[in-house]
């Protein structure tokens, strides 16, 4: 696209070229401003707010009048980006300090490039006198492309929202954990408690037993309270566990929580709640 | 189906999707973070979606969700969706609480039945020296952790508190001879004569 | 299978369960308010389950969400469902205040802090060629996509400012590499025309 306008300019400046070049622009006279770069005055103001300062309205002369950002024709950009300076002051804008800085540095810029360029040492050309103004201008540019493309990036709030669904904290019950040892502790507490305030005669119990008592309670409530004696064992669960369990039995009689009948001798033993009114007879 | 209009007006064909009027419905009450009211529903349609179809559409939204971790609830100020209960402890995980405590009142009862069962209230009072309240127990019960195995056979008949399985699970214990032995606390714990 | 496990385990049917985990893990990105990352997302399910596993239940569940109006996106800071964008249009009608479009000056600070960075104020105006206003700073800061990351070691000790994990995530971005490259500037492009 760009090669064809700068055929078409160069075609166009050639046929020119009996009017005073302006300019001459890799061997070939620019008689007339690029087309795109006038700008009727009242739209100055509008153009210059568009402008993200010195570099931008520079890149923006160099584009639209196709030139090589490597090998700026400075005298030409100088007298537009002046144009436009003074468009600015004509127009009343308050004109940033950073245009006039950029303006100051074309001009010197420029000057040096009409200064024959001493050879260094190395037989080298010396550095450019645009060199540090085309790294800026590309940089720039860079950036400013990279700026667009971050914006067209999709974007949280504005392409999208983040899900984050409602969490009804009263939903969890949460229960309080106990461990073994919080038991303990408890126990022990109890006991200090109990040494402080009471004479309590606390005896130490096997606690298998105990267990073994509970279970029995319920294998007897779960049978409607009465249950053969034999029935009561597991012969599978091994001797200690058998003898823990009739120990159990034994202690429950003794506590008046069941009762053992027996008939006659060898007669099957029954077991039966004390507290239910199981219809056994 | 082009959705992604950038002004103001319904998709031309979306009059004839209702299946998309629920994706977007979809959209819409997943990442509100309030209530959408019926009104507010509407107007993500421009209002030109009737009331009446809105709901049958939520309807239809919530019953697709029915076996999905979050539910669709219609509450006060609208339709939200809520993460289900049963996905709390897992969602608890990442910001842990403080777990709460039970009163001293609470785990001493627990104890005196872990260790003495079974025991009737009384027994309990006695060990303590003080009353049990009937919250206490009931909490002990409504955690599944004790019941009721018997009654005593003297007069008032008082019920026989033992722990359950439940309660040897929870507290991972295969049986009360795991509990922590009690005459390790003080072997030399003489009550009778400690006066 | 109950899930409503009052304690801390996991179930333990659990680890048989994979298409419950992905609900789970559906149910903990559905309602999370950050972006979770492998390892919060491990410790939901009590680091029982390998990171590579996790990782494929996630590939698993961004495919199933394909069709649908939400996306599972991995950001920087790690997983996160999202609306897609062809809904905006409908969300916006909820809250017409429209979202923050940022300036152009807005625009390139951004980009020079996220391609140069850490860079100072005076880096940024020498490469805009311009004053770099406070406020332009400040927007990028209170939308928390910019922060102060330390103090270049020269006189006056200006702030040194970098992108945060924030601009990523808000980006959908995993890291500053997955930024779009900088254009090649060609000499001669007829940039102007282009836009």
């Amino acid at each position: 696209m760009s090669d064809t306008a700068s055929v078409e300019e160069a075609a166009a400046a050639s046929q020119d070229s009996v009017v005073s070049p302006l300019a001459m622009i890799y061997g070939q006279p620019l008689a007339q401003f690029p087309r795109d770069l006038y700008i009727p005055p009242d739209a100055m103001a509008v153009m210059l707010d568009a402008f993200e300062g010195p570099l931008d309205l520079l890149l923006y002369l160099i584009r639209k009048a196709n030139v090589n950002v490597l090998d700026i024709p400075m005298a030409l950009l100088t007298e537009q980006y002046l144009v436009y300076v003074e468009a600015m002051r004509s127009q009343n804008l308050e004109l940033a300090a950073d245009y006039l800085v950029m303006a100051a540095m074309l001009i010197e810029i420029k000057s040096r490039m009409l200064l024959p360029r001493p050879k260094a040492a190395t037989g080298d050309d010396a550095e450019d006198p645009r060199a540090e103004l085309v790294r800026r201008l590309i940089e720039y540019e860079q950036m400013k492309l990279a700026a667009q493309q971050i914006n067209e990036w999709p974007q949280a709030e504005r392409d999208f929202d983040w899900v984050e669904v409602w969490v009804e904290k009263a939903l969890l019950r949460r229960l309080p954990e106990v461990s073994p040892l919080d038991l303990q502790n408890a126990w022990h507490g109890i006991l200090r408690q109990a040494r402080l305030h009471t004479r309590h005669l606390v005896q130490r119990e096997e606690l298998s037993v105990r267990e073994h008592m509970g279970v029995i309670l319920r294998r007897l409530r779960e049978a409607g309270g009465f249950v053969d004696f034999v029935d009561l064992f597991d012969p599978t669960q091994g001797v200690p566990v058998l003898v823990v369990h009739f120990l159990a039995v034994l202690e429950l009689a003794r506590e008046h929580l069941l009762e053992m009948t027996q008939v006659e001798v060898f007669a099957p033993i029954y077991l039966r709640l004390t507290d239910e009114p199981g219809d056994f007879r | 189906m082009s959705l992604a209009t950038s002004d103001n007006s319904l998709p031309a064909d979306a009059p004839e999707a209702p299946d998309e009027w629920k994706r977007i419905l979809e959209a819409v009450l997943l990442s509100a973070r309030e209530p959408l009211s019926l009104a507010e529903l509407r107007k993500v349609f421009a209002d030109r979606i009737a009331g009446e179809v809105l709901r049958a559409l939520l309807d239809e939204l919530r019953a697709e969700w029915r076996e999905r971790p979050l539910e669709l609830l219609q509450v006060a100020s609208g339709w939200r969706f809520r993460t289900r209960a049963e996905y709390m402890p897992y969602l608890e995980r990442l910001n842990p609480e403080k777990p709460p405590r039970y009163s001293r009142a609470v785990l001493e009862t627990l104890a005196i039945i872990a260790y003495r069962q079974p025991v009737t209230r009384g027994d309990i009072e006695d060990i303590r020296g003080v009353t049990v309240a009937t919250q206490v127990i009931r909490v002990l019960e409504e955690r599944g952790w004790i019941d009721v195995v018997g009654h005593r056979d003297t007069p008032g008949r008082p019920a026989l508190l033992a722990t359950t399985r439940k309660f040897l699970d929870d507290l991972g214990l295969r049986s009360l001879a795991e509990l922590p032995a009690l005459e390790q606390i003080n072997p030399t714990l003489d009550l009778a004569n400690a006066q």
